[in-house]
């Protein structure tokens, strides 16, 4: 019962979230509308007993992801969406119907199909489970990423630097 | 769900909503005390019980500051965001609170009356999840977005500008936070905040080893960053940006800040208790279960204290110092420092010969790593010598 | 260093536009009311202009309207910290006016009350400058209170504790009272051991080494070249004191040195006033030895009434030069006034200071040079 | 700095001492607390604060002997002030005030008179700038400066402007507030009136001898007139 009703609040919050999210002229009001459904979304991981994802799309899509957004954006000019420009969508119903269709003949056989156990249990314990899995079997995998990570990191630096000495070029040169 | 359950979770969560914010009233009268006799005033002396002439050390400040903030008028600028005006003062106490509730303090001795309802509440308690200390760090990474709203709403440019040095302040900070939890993580085996503090019974805290200094110290500046404390208090810098991100807040909405960062505080300095100075441990806890609370308060306090000390002593940091502290200084030794208690990991329980190897080799890796980090940041800051002219 | 010329900057293909702060005029750290306009790219100034001039008061104009001696308690007021040797540049001037001998005990007290306001001014300078760097009040709560025992000093010599309106033309206005330079030495003799203190609570501080050094450079050249002087000048590395280039009064009998710095960076300016703290305790040591008994005014007329001439009056203050600049016509009123104020042309080298300098040393600079509001605009 | 974060330690260091010592060596407390009413009492209202003289000499730490706040009038004592107050209205305060702040009105009798003493003798004091040049020049030693500082006052127009009646004190309350100076001054005065009464009676004498020397001189010249006369008629 309980679960149930937190369940439907939850979602409802989320899909506030995403629609206020895709609605809202105001970048800043949207990216944290888009934050409240990552929330809502941690919810109901948490309703799902997988609490672990739950601290990690905290942890990675609010902590990170979202204040990423927020720096985008503060790069940006005109963040209050309070000039006249038009951004609304022409082709609103092929939009419409793609989205439908993508529902229709993706989503619901997946749903149809998957078996999901009337109440969620819990994994115990859930987190070291997890790290011995990580650690064990997919530590190639991790790896990789993490290298790959590294890789896109000094990447990064380097296009910092970058930038840096072709500053410092210019005031040579001036 | 059973009446049982009700007052269980009444029992685990409504101290944590109690205690805290009260201690807030009483940790900003103690700052401004201390700060006062740091600096050789006498602080909040006058304000005791209304109506008398009993000042009680100034004891009713905090409530007087309360009732005075209450009838302020609250003010929103002229052509501020006032929906995020107000939200973010709201924003910034709820995670400061909710991670109240990782921290292991354990109020079952309260029913002493039903065995059932003491194993109902450890049951509901949230610092007995599995990844306790993993939801720690992620519910206080929203405090980062709370501080930013309070910035951009402000339509305030010392505001604004506040609110970005705090963003950038907070995500570098968080990395060495983190990482040097891990290192107490690793040796635990474990995310539970209880089974951490558990894992230190006996005096086996983990500050007392090289590397779980090494980790504390980096936390414990951590943690100065992630709260806005001085000398990290670039945020909020007086001197700079009249306040920072609450520029345009008064009355109780900058109450709210005030107390979410006052949670805050206690927060990370319980979780710097849990990860290194082991938890509710201390003399007779075995003997008085409900000790261990005293104990963890306790310790939590004097770590707060050194807060307050430090802000009694040290100037601010530039926002480029910072930044370079953050990525080139703590960044790498926390790094080495996982790399360390890995190898002492390993070596455990080898003789004392190994373990006494093990320590006076990391403190000395430790130690030039430190130096030469140092060395390599600062190498043109020096105290000078000068010269006379007769 | 050249002003970059940045509208709107384009780098990488990315316009940034630049966020202008108009710091002040109350702001908690421009000591006092006056402006920064200041352009930011991010946190750095790309751009500042300082706008004073709202405490401006007349004070040029009112001593053209009244009697010589009626302007003294006036000069307390141009940089209320150091009252002291306000007067003495005033009563210097003046007294070049009418050739006045001043008694040897008043030349004594002269250096004496202009060497305890030199330690009030530095040593509070020093608290605000930190405080300036964030710190929490500490030390200038420390300094505070030293200042507080030196105030004492004062408000038993004169009667008031700031505006002590103590110099008269040919003396001073009373002699101290009995006792007085006893307690004046206990001061004085107390003041290296709270040194000490605050020397070993600031000048070895990493974050105030790395916050203030490289921080705000005054290259020698621009330095002499913009006329700046006192603390300020000998931080760029001249070693320039009126002390000694002039030796007014009767400094040419003290025994002390001039420091001075290298770099010229805010650590300079900070450690030259430590260290000219060390030199004034000296000097009022060996003035409070030698102090004779005697009398306290010179034969001064009753009507102060010069006759028609021109004359500066310069002391070395604890901020720079202090110079007034006299007219008399041969009325009892000077013909023309004038004062050079060392906190506004000191400020003149801001701008140059601060550029490509973060936001956080802005305000470290503007501490570091040193100015009082009242004195700036007069 | 000897080892890593040395500089801050020591800071610490300082600042721990501090903290401690200011519990036990009150020389090191910046401030004092501010109490100067008798028994300690705070007042309750604005019209608490206090009126009569010597109310506020009872804390030796912020009105020392010689602290100087606003001028008062002198008055050397007896039944009624006004008889025997040293002003004697000559306005040289009011010319030489530099905030010009002293407002002064001359006596007149009844029969249109100059009474030596000011029928208005105003002091705005949130003019005064307690400089004490109007003390210096006075020649009269009729105003010197009070140190009563405590003047707050529910109304900012008449409460700040003080009257004549308000500005008069005995001398024996300038005794017990700035005794050095006042002994000083007094002193100074006997000398004066010493000197001024040695001068008075050497010119008294001095005008008697004169005096004498005309009646002389005049008997003379009587006596010659007379002679002369005689002479005349004798002619």
């Amino acid at each position: 019962m309980t679960p149930e009703i937190t369940f439907w609040v939850l979602a409802f919050i989320a899909v506030c979230g995403a629609l206020v999210a895709v609605v809202r002229r105001n970048l800043i009001h949207g990216v944290f509308a888009l934050m409240i459904f990552f929330a809502a979304l941690a919810g109901l991981f948490l309703l799902l007993l997988a609490e672990f994802i739950a601290a990690v799309q905290i942890l990675v899509y609010i902590g990170a992801v979202g204040i990423l957004l927020l720096f985008a954006i503060m790069l940006t000019e005109r963040v209050t969406g309070d000039d006249g420009r038009s951004i609304a969508a022409r082709g609103w119903f092929w939009g419409l119907a793609a989205a439908v269709a993508v529902f229709v003949f993706l989503l619901l056989p997946a749903i149809q199909e998957a078996d999901l156990p009337e109440s969620a249990q819990s994994i115990q314990p859930s987190v070291k489970e997890l790290g011995l899995k990580l650690m064990a079997p997919y530590v190639v995998t991790l790896e990789v990423l993490a290298l790959l990570l590294t890789a896109a990191l000094i990447g990064a630096v380097a296009v910092a630097q970058g930038a840096e000495v072709n500053k410092k070029e210019d005031s040579d040169d001036a | 769900m059973s009446f049982e359950l009700v007052v269980a979770i009444l029992i685990a969560t409504v101290p944590l909503l109690v205690i805290f914010p009260s201690l807030f009233a009483l940790t900003t009268w103690l700052e401004r005390k201390a700060l006062a006799r740091i600096q050789n005033r006498r602080g909040p002396n006058k304000v005791g019980i209304p109506c008398t002439r009993i000042g009680l050390f100034g004891l009713g400040q905090p409530a007087a500051d309360g009732i005075k903030m209450l009838f302020k008028e609250d003010i929103v600028p002229n052509g501020a965001d006032r929906l995020f005006h107000l939200l973010a003062p709201i924003l910034a106490l709820i995670p400061a609170m909710l991670v109240l509730c990782f921290l292991p303090l354990d109020f079952s001795f309260v029913a002493v009356w039903d065995e059932s309802i003491a194993k109902d509440i450890k049951a509901v308690q949230g610092f007995a999840l599995d990844g306790a200390v993993i939801f720690f760090f992620a519910i206080t990474g929203i405090n980062t977005l709370s501080v930013f709203m309070a910035g951009w709403a402000s339509r305030n440019k010392y505001s604004l500008l506040g609110g970005m040095r705090a963003i950038a302040q907070m995500i570098s900070y968080e990395i060495p936070l983190v990482l040097s939890a891990v290192v107490v993580v690793m040796m635990v085996g474990s995310l539970n905040a209880k089974e951490i503090a558990d894992a230190q019974m006996g005096w086996n805290w983990y500050v007392f080893t090289p590397w779980g200094l090494a980790a504390f110290i980096i936390f414990f500046i951590a943690a100065l960053a992630e709260t806005n404390r001085s000398p990290f208090d670039l945020p909020e810098a007086e001197s700079e940006l009249i306040a920072g991100y609450f520029t345009e807040y008064s009355g109780f909405k900058f109450a709210l800040f005030f107390l979410g960062e006052y949670i805050s505080m206690f927060a990370i300095s319980g979780l710097a208790a849990v990860l290194f100075l082991g938890g509710g441990e201390g003399p007779w806890v075995a003997v008085y279960p409900w000790l261990a609370v005293g104990w963890f308060l306790a310790k939590i306090f004097s770590l707060i204290f050194v807060m307050i000390w430090l802000r009694g002593t040290l100037p601010r940091l530039r926002v480029d110092q910072l930044m370079a502290f953050a990525w080139k200084f703590l960044l790498p030794i926390s790094i080495i420092n996982i790399l360390i208690s890995g190898i002492a990991w390993h070596l455990r329980e080898q003789g004392a010969a190994v373990t006494a190897g093990v320590w006076g080799v990391s403190l000395g890796i430790l130690y030039v790593t430190a130096v030469g980090l140092n060395k390599l940041n600062r190498a043109n800051v020096k105290p000078r010598e000068y010269k006379y002219a007769e | 260093m050249v002003a970059p010329n940045y509208e709107l900057i384009e780098q990488d293909g990315l316009e940034t536009s630049l966020l202008e702060v108009s710091m002040g005029p109350h702001h908690p750290s421009t000591h006092g009311v006056f402006r920064m306009d200041v352009k930011l790219d991010g946190e750095t100034v790309v751009d500042l202009k300082p706008v004073f001039g709202y405490l401006h008061r007349n004070h040029e104009k009112l001593a053209e309207n009244m009697s010589y001696l009626a302007n003294m308690p006036f000069t307390d007021r141009l940089d209320y910290f150091n009252s002291m040797t306000n007067n003495w540049a005033y009563a210097l001037a003046a007294e070049e006016l009418v050739e006045i001998e001043v008694p040897e005990r008043a030349e004594y007290l002269r250096v004496i009350m202009a060497e305890l306001t030199r330690l009030v001014n530095h040593v509070s300078l020093v608290g605000f400058f930190v405080n300036d760097l964030g710190a929490l009040g500490t030390p200038l709560m420390y300094a505070f209170r030293e200042r507080e025992k030196i105030l004492d000093l004062f408000e038993e010599a004169s009667g008031a504790r700031m505006m002590c309106n103590y110099f008269r033309f040919g003396g001073l206005r009373c002699d101290v009272p009995a006792g007085w330079l006893d307690r004046a030495r206990e001061v004085v003799d107390q003041f290296p051991k709270f040194l000490d203190e605050y020397e070993k609570l600031l000048c070895e501080n990493e974050i105030i080494l790395s916050r203030t050094q490289g921080v705000g450079t005054l290259s020698r050249e621009l330095a002499i070249n913009a006329g700046i002087t006192g603390p300020m000048l000998r931080a760029s590395g001249v070693a320039y004191d009126l002390r000694k280039v002039d030796a007014y009064g009767i400094y040419d009998r003290f025994q002390f040195r001039v420091p001075y710095g290298e770099v010229g960076d805010c650590y300079d300016r900070f450690m030259v006033r430590m260290l000219e703290m060390r030199e004034s305790v000296q000097i009022l040591k060996q003035a409070l030895d030698g102090i004779p008994e005697g009398e306290i005014m010179g034969k001064a007329p009753r009507v102060f009434k010069p006759k028609p001439a021109e004359v500066y009056g310069r002391v070395e203050g604890p901020k720079g030069e202090l110079g007034f600049y006299l007219i008399a016509d041969g009325t009892p009123k000077p013909y023309r006034y004038r004062v050079r104020p060392p906190s506004l042309i000191n400020l003149t080298v801001l701008r140059d200071m601060c550029l490509g300098q973060k936001i956080a040393d802005a305000v470290v600079i503007l501490g570091s040079i040193d100015i009082v509001l009242g004195e700036v605009d007069r | 700095m000897s080892f890593l974060g040395g500089g801050i330690f020591s800071g610490m260091a300082v600042t721990l001492r501090n903290f401690v010592g200011s519990y036990f060596d009150p020389d090191r407390l910046t401030t004092n607390d501010y109490s100067w009413r008798p028994e300690g009492q705070l007042p309750q209202s604005a019209g608490e604060y206090p009126r009569e003289e010597g109310e506020q000499l009872s804390d030796a730490t912020t009105v020392t002997n010689y602290s100087r706040n606003f001028p008062m009038l002198l008055h050397d004592g007896g039944d009624n002030p006004m008889d025997a107050i040293r002003c004697v209205a000559c306005q040289i305060c009011e010319r030489e005030c530099p905030p010009q702040c002293i407002y002064i009105e001359k006596d007149y009798g009844e029969d249109g008179k100059f009474i030596k003493r000011p029928a208005v003798f105003d002091i705005d004091v949130s003019v005064c700038m307690s400089c004490q040049i109007c003390v210096e020049v006075c020649p009269f030693d009729a105003i010197v400066m009070n140190s009563q500082f405590e003047l707050s006052t529910p109304n900012r127009f008449d409460g700040l402007l003080l009257r004549r009646e308000d500005l008069l004190k005995s001398n024996g309350y300038y005794h017990r507030i700035h005794p050095e100076e006042a002994a000083q001054r007094d002193q100074r005065m006997a000398e004066e009136k010493a000197a001024k009464e040695a001068k008075k009676k050497a010119a008294a004498e001095a005008a008697k001898k004169k005096a004498e020397e005309k009646a002389r001189a005049e008997a003379e010249a009587k006596a010659q007139e007379e002679t002369g006369d005689k002479e005349e008629e004798a002619q």
